[in-house]
């Protein structure tokens, strides 16, 4: 089996999504995601057991472009991460019911299609083309679908959309540069390019401003908070559990390999803004009083340390990081998830407006705390053992880095326990909520038992990349 | 007495230019555009290009200036219609003209002298017959569009100046 | 046959239609009626010729006169149409005066 | 001995949470608390096996998988089982059964009985890894898991954002001591290339960081012990359930700093210098705690505080290298302290709910048997021979005085303290006459035999407990051998006329609290007075030092402060910034627009000036 059958039938879903009419629509993108989450599955079987999965085929001879989809742990990682969130995302969605259906669920599964294609792609441009191409379904899905009032949405969209762009072309540049030196686009060759430490300065500041504006890093998070409150659920998902991993992975894969060599100084100094932007978006989350963005810059405090760690170079770092990009993206999928249930039932995303739910849903709250503390990272969650081994690569690196990045497990720890009494707890309100159905009740659950599971048992998921 | 002759004509077209511009009148600027002109057809006969000369004169002085002189009457344009321009714009207008008139003068002044290297060898290069030559076999093409121009132009013309009809 | 320019050189012709050339640009800039500056677009236009005629006796090459050629042709379209767009203005706004001629700015 | 009956100690605990979390609510409360008391019963009964087991055998280490794995080492999801873990495996279930045998009946009332079993079922789960964990990993679950617990149990009444409040600083101040922990565990993995205790004793060397690392362990103690600046959760913790404050709060949790630290004591013993600075908080501690307690109104709060300050004296002991000293310290208090924690719970469900002494008084009358062995435990606690609490406190105090002696008169005086406010408790709520209202007292009445009988048994251990570890003899000291590298304690057994002298004058200190207790409160019968209208000292000691007001001044608030500052402010400036990068292009070509007026003179002036320009830089510029 290939690789590359996961994009086609991501495709091939989008135009079966967009062709049929809108009640349909969800199921068919469902159906097409959960098949694809299987052949993910046995694609890794398969790379386990040593045969080649990877496809590559001369697209363009000069300049010299191929269309390459190479498979090895960290690219099968993400990719499982893309394919098996995205049943659970298409699952969440069922509480909504969007207008004109068949056209979103077709942008979901483009945009998943884009970022497979992103993870997977091998050749520079190819890779490029992707990472770009994933940015305009969720423009479009935040545009259509978003709340609050169109000029205002407009707005925010179109600030997403130029920035991330604008950052992207310093890649573009980067990567023309590389061009020009070793003639190709591929990874093999451009991880093997031998640069000046100047050389390398230049080229990973501008790998820096795509991935810092992705990902996003203190001082280029200023979309993010809006683009998250704006956007449908489904796409605060999309964005926050897949898309923003896409700058994590591409340090990992790109940055670092091939601008390896950048000066001690840049290397620290961009470390450190991780460090302030975990330490700064979580005192922000402190006092914000909107569920959505409190979420969203928690997911900002969560990711500036992956970055810190992706930065960090050694292999604890790139481990750790990896880690934690998967249990990052589950956590938010499921506290994005949890918000919505509750701005369903409450009418709201005000945190002061919520509160009383424990007495009247139990389950729902069990659920909370569940996804709540693994995203604070206590021991037994998948979300310890990336902190823990993101920390202690900054502690590797140097002690005090990981004294501050550290810091956000007891920031994190305030801002949620304060906001989950607020929105939670408290006395019961006249507002009726009820329990969870069963259809949450099984997204929860999946989500809860891949947390819980891979916390005590990562090796399920770390052998893939640790040899 | 070439010389001489250049710079009678030299004088009349620099002093007819002015006057037209100078005009308040748009009738004697038209006047004296056409000695201008007749200055410059002047100058090419000088030149010993007689073909130009004439056509220079049947073009511009004909059909052009007639043209504009049948505008200006069809408008009945008269001194007191114009408004004469602000003083400023005046002041740069002038300020331009000197400074551009500088520049290409002092500019050219920075060349090396031509006459002291100047020869020629004396081949027939303008008579009518050459220019026919030149202008239908090398120039073939150019010159059916020129003339295709010309038919543009005409169409064009009328078709612009035709009135409206009020129906809009 | 004797070329004038062995005796009054071409600095002179030069020096001619710059000044012609001023002349024209100085009567755009200074006047305000259209007829007026559409005159002073052909000095300007009659000064490029000129020079063009002198650089083609100077070279003895008939090009250059074939380009006065075709530049008369353009001038006499021109003129045509642009006379023919005054008149339509002038039917429509009742003046020629191109300061209130702005209907076009954004 | 078999692998499969020590995991079963933790497996127990672990069955009882999902039974009673899952099927809780189908349940009815009798059958809920009966499977919640017998999962730790169970649990006991094991732990008991493999405690005879390893008085003559070898410990037993677990593995179960890999766990996480780095480049130069890997942590075992496994368990290590040997005399300290089962000294505290046998405190844990043994006084975690009487405690649920106990809540069966004071909770019963409560409508998320089944939850309450979950959570306390759930936290000795998480305990027990705490102490049978393999490597510093394993134990940091348990370190978590208990503060998670602890959260969950204390906002138990989830209803009171009060409570929940306290839940809240309890976990947060926790994980303060967490981050500790933490750094300490990157430290000595860096440093060493293993978390493995075995391993870790074998391989430990003195290197230069190594001072970082047990500090941050100290620092992580102190979260979770209480101790000085920490400790300001634990009176607050009292919001939960007394069951609750009896097995976490004073019992098992917050001694887990100090399993730690006698966990490493071969680490410990390598930077003597951070010991010092243990002994000193400790003894600070326990002096500003004790005084505090004397003030304190509210009978869960003087226990809290009486905790804290006992605490202290165990870290005093650690501080001192007298790991065996803590240890038992650790073991007696556990006894005597649930003990009156129980019993203040019995007082409370008599009292109906109510928690202020003055309100109480009379009490002995009423409830024989909590007040018997609220006595015993308060003579215990004091320090009277020849009940548990003598023994081991003696021993600290020894031990200090050999060391430093104004580390003995600091914990002599916090002993002499403990011996007053402890007698002031007893004859506020039990002596003289009733305060409360007529309707309380009509209600009065002694608690049900699922509340009395895990009383009568605490009572018994707080009495005797202290055999296990007679001066000259002790059987725990050398049952603790193999635990600790180097002990400070072992030559301090000869008893001389100092050691003599020195107990003599801890019984006087003890009997002088006791006489200025009874003179106050039986002979004169005072009533403390309302906080407000207390002055000098004691106002000092009722607002507890203004400890919670300075860390709401120079942490919480600042915090908060530049939390709105950031939101409002920076993110505001960098935005603008970015939204600057569009801007000023657009405004840039608005302005451009106007220069395209339609004005050809414009036009014209431009071209000749461009000309002009162009001919200076051609012609005339060389």
């Amino acid at each position: 089996m290939n690789c590359i059958i996961i994009l086609l039938i991501y495709v091939l879903g989008a135009v079966a999504t967009l062709a049929s009419n809108s009640k349909n629509a969800a199921k068919i993108a469902l159906v097409t995601s959960l098949i694809n989450a299987v052949i993910a599955l046995v694609l890794t079987g398969e790379y386990l057991n040593g045969n080649d999965i990877s496809f590559t085929q001369q697209w363009i001879s000069n300049p010299n472009i191929s269309l390459s989809f190479v498979v090895d742990g960290l690219s099968l990682t993400m990719l499982l991460l893309t394919t098996l969130l995205l049943p659970i995302i298409i699952l969440a969605s069922f509480n909504t019911l969007y207008s004109k259906a068949n056209q979103l669920y077709s942008l979901v599964l483009f945009m998943a299609f884009a970022m497979a294609g992103t993870f997977l792609a091998q050749d520079g441009l190819v890779y490029y083309i992707f990472w770009e191409l994933a940015l305009l379904p969720i423009f479009f899905i935040g545009l259509l679908w978003g709340s609050d009032e169109w000029k205002v949405r407009k707005r925010v969209m179109v600030t997403f959309f130029m920035y991330t762009f604008a950052g992207s072309l310093f890649m573009l540049a980067a990567f023309a540069y590389l061009y020009t030196l070793t003639g190709s686009f591929a990874w093999s060759d451009l991880s093997k390019a031998v640069l000046s430490t100047k050389e390398a300065n230049y080229i990973f500041l501008a790998f820096f401003l795509a991935y810092g504006i992705k990902i996003p890093v203190f001082p280029f998070h200023t979309w993010q908070a809006n683009t998250y409150e704006k956007s449908p659920t489904i796409g605060t998902m999309l964005l926050s559990g897949i898309m923003l991993k896409m700058g994590v992975y591409s340090i990992l894969r790109w940055q670092m390999p091939i601008a390896g060599n950048v000066s001690e100084n840049i290397l620290k100094t961009v470390i450190i803004f991780c460090i302030i932007g975990i330490i700064y978006a979580s005192l922000i989350a402190l006092r914000s009083n909107n569920l959505k963005r409190l979420l969203a810059y928690s997911s900002m405090a969560h990711v500036g340390l992956v970055a810190a760690g992706a930065y960090v170079g050694n292999s604890t770092g790139y481990q750790g990081a990896i880690i934690q990009m998967v249990g990052h993206g589950f956590v938010m999928v499921g506290l994005f998830y949890l918000a919505d249930i509750i701005s369903k039932r409450y009418d709201t995303y005000e945190i002061k407006e919520m509160g009383g739910i424990r007495s009247q849903a139990p389950k729902f709250t069990t659920f909370f705390l569940i996804i709540l503390f693994a995203s604070i990272g206590l021991p037994g969650t998948f979300g310890f053992i990336g902190e823990f081994t993101l920390l202690f690569a900054l502690s590797e690196k140097e002690l005090l880095y990981a004294v501050f990045a550290g810091t956000s497990i007891i920031l994190g720890a305030y801002y949620m326990l304060k906001m989950f009494q607020n929105a939670v707890l408290g006395s019961t309100q006249n507002k009726v909520f009820a329990e969870v159905t069963t259809k949450e009740y099984f997204v929860l659950a999946v989500i809860c038992v891949v947390l819980i599971g891979l916390g005590i048992y990562p090796k399920l998921l770390t052998d893939l990349f640790i040899q | 007495m070439i010389e001489i002759l250049f710079y009678i004509l030299s004088a009349v077209t620099l002093g007819s230019a002015f006057l037209t511009i100078l005009s308040k009148n748009p009738i004697h600027s038209a006047i004296w555009l056409v000695i201008c002109f007749f200055s410059i057809a002047g100058h090419y006969a000088l030149l010993n290009s007689q073909f130009l000369a004439m056509v220079h004169i049947i073009v511009y002085s004909g059909a052009i200036m007639i043209l504009m002189l049948f505008t200006i009457m069809l408008m009945n344009l008269n001194i007191s219609d114009e408004i004469a321009k602000p003083i400023v714009t005046k002041i740069i207008a002038t300020v331009c003209f000197c400074l551009i008139g500088f520049f290409l003068v002092s500019s050219l002044a920075q060349t090396a002298p031509a006459l002291e290297t100047y020869t020629q060898t004396g081949v027939d290069f303008q008579t009518i017959q050459v220019l026919g030559k030149v202008l239908l076999n090398e120039f073939v093409l150019p010159f059916e569009m020129a003339a295709i121009l010309l038919l543009m132009a005409m169409i064009g013309a009328v078709l612009i100046s035709k009135k409206e009809k009020k129906t809009a | 046959m004797e070329n004038v320019l062995q005796q009054i050189g071409i600095d002179q012709y030069i020096y001619l239609a710059i000044l012609l050339f001023c002349i024209g640009a100085f009567g755009i800039l200074y006047r305000r009626n259209a007829i007026v500056m559409f005159m002073s677009i052909e000095i300007m236009l009659n000064a490029a010729n000129l020079l063009l005629v002198a650089f083609s006796t100077y070279h003895e090459d008939a090009n250059g006169q074939v380009f006065v050629f075709f530049t008369m042709a353009v001038a006499a379209a021109e003129v045509a149409i642009g006379l023919a767009i005054l008149v339509a203005i002038y039917r429509n706004i009742g003046s020629i005066d191109i300061d209130k001629l702005k209907k076009l700015k954004g | 001995m078999s692998t499969t009956i020590l995991l079963l100690t933790l497996i127990f605990p672990l069955v009882g949470t999902l039974i009673n979390g899952f099927w809780g609510k189908h349940l009815s409360k009798k059958v809920s608390g009966t499977i919640a008391t017998l999962a730790i019963a169970a649990s006991f009964v094991t732990s008991c096996l493999f405690f005879a087991y390893i008085q003559d055998g070898e410990p037993v280490k677990v593995v179960l998988f890999e766990w996480m794995k780095f480049n130069y080492f890997s942590i075992d999801f496994g368990f290590y089982f040997d005399q300290l873990a089962a000294l505290w495996l046998m405190f844990i279930t043994g006084i975690g059964t009487l405690i649920h045998l106990y809540s069966t009946s004071y909770m019963s009332h409560d409508e998320n009985f089944s939850k309450f079993f979950t959570y306390l079922n759930f936290f000795v789960f998480f305990m027990l890894i705490l102490v049978t964990g393999s490597n510093l990993a394993m134990m940091f679950i348990g370190w978590e898991g208990v503060g998670l617990c602890s959260y969950l149990l204390i906002g138990f009444w989830y209803k009171n954002q009060d409570y929940n409040n306290a839940a809240k600083k309890a976990f947060i101040m926790n994980r303060i001591g967490d981050l500790g922990f933490l750094v300490g565990i990157f430290v000595t993995g860096y440093l060493f290339h293993t978390l493995d205790f075995i391993e870790l004793k074998e391989q430990s060397f003195l290197a230069p960081t190594l001072g970082i690392a047990t500090m941050a362990f100290f620092i992580a103690a102190t979260g979770k012990s209480a101790q000085l600046p920490l400790y300001t959760w634990l009176p607050d913790a009292m919001a939960g359930p007394t069951p609750v404050s009896a097995l976490i709060h004073a019992a098992t949790m917050v001694t887990a700093g100090i399993f730690m630290i006698t966990r490493l004591n071969f680490l410990f013993d390598l930077t003597p210098d951070v010991q010092h600075i243990i002994a000193i908080i400790g003894a600070v501690t326990s002096l500003v705690a004790a005084t505090i307690a004397l003030v304190q109104n509210d009978i869960k709060k003087v226990l809290a505080y009486s905790t804290v300050s006992q605490l202290g004296l165990m870290f005093l002991a650690l501080g001192l290298g007298a790991y065996e000293v803590a240890v038992f310290h650790v073991i007696t208090h556990a006894f005597f302290k649930a003990c009156l924690f129980l019993g203040s719970g019995s007082v409370i469900h008599a009292v109906g709910g109510e928690q202020d002494m003055r309100h109480m008084g009379g009490l002995k009358k009423h409830m024989k048997i909590t007040y018997a062995t609220f006595f015993i435990s308060t003579l215990a606690i004091s320090g009277f021979p020849p009940l548990s609490g003598f023994f081991s406190k003696d021993e600290i105090l020894l031990t200090a005085f050999h060391h430093n002696t104004v580390l003995w008169v600091v914990a002599s005086l916090a002993s002499i303290l403990t011996a007053f406010y402890m007698f002031r408790l007893l004859f506020l709520t039990f002596s003289n006459k009733f305060r409360g209202t007529e309707e309380q007292e009509h209600h009065l009445h002694e608690s049900p035999s699922a509340m009395t009988m895990p009383l009568i048994i605490l009572a018994v251990l707080a009495a005797v407990g202290g055999l296990i570890s007679i001066p000259g003899s002790s059987w725990l000291n050398e049952f603790l051998k193999p635990v600790i590298k180097n002990s400070a304690t072992l030559h301090h057994h000869e008893l001389g006329t100092t050691e003599y002298l020195l107990m003599g004058l801890a019984v006087v200190g003890a009997l002088i609290g006791l006489m200025v207790a009874y003179f106050k409160y039986i002979k004169n019968k005072q009533v403390p007075v309302n906080d407000n209208n207390v002055s000098g000292l004691q106002k000092l000691f009722a607002n507890k030092y203004y400890l919670d007001e300075i860390y709401m001044l120079i942490i919480v608030n600042p915090l908060n402060f530049f939390g709105s500052f950031f939101k409002k402010q920076i993110d505001g400036l960098i935005n603008g910034v970015v939204l600057s990068f569009g801007r000023v292009p657009s405004e840039l070509s608005y302005q451009g627009k106007k220069a395209q007026n339609g004005n050809i003179g414009l036009y014209l002036f431009a071209f000749v000036i461009g000309v002009c320009g162009l001919l200076y830089y051609l012609f005339m510029c060389y």
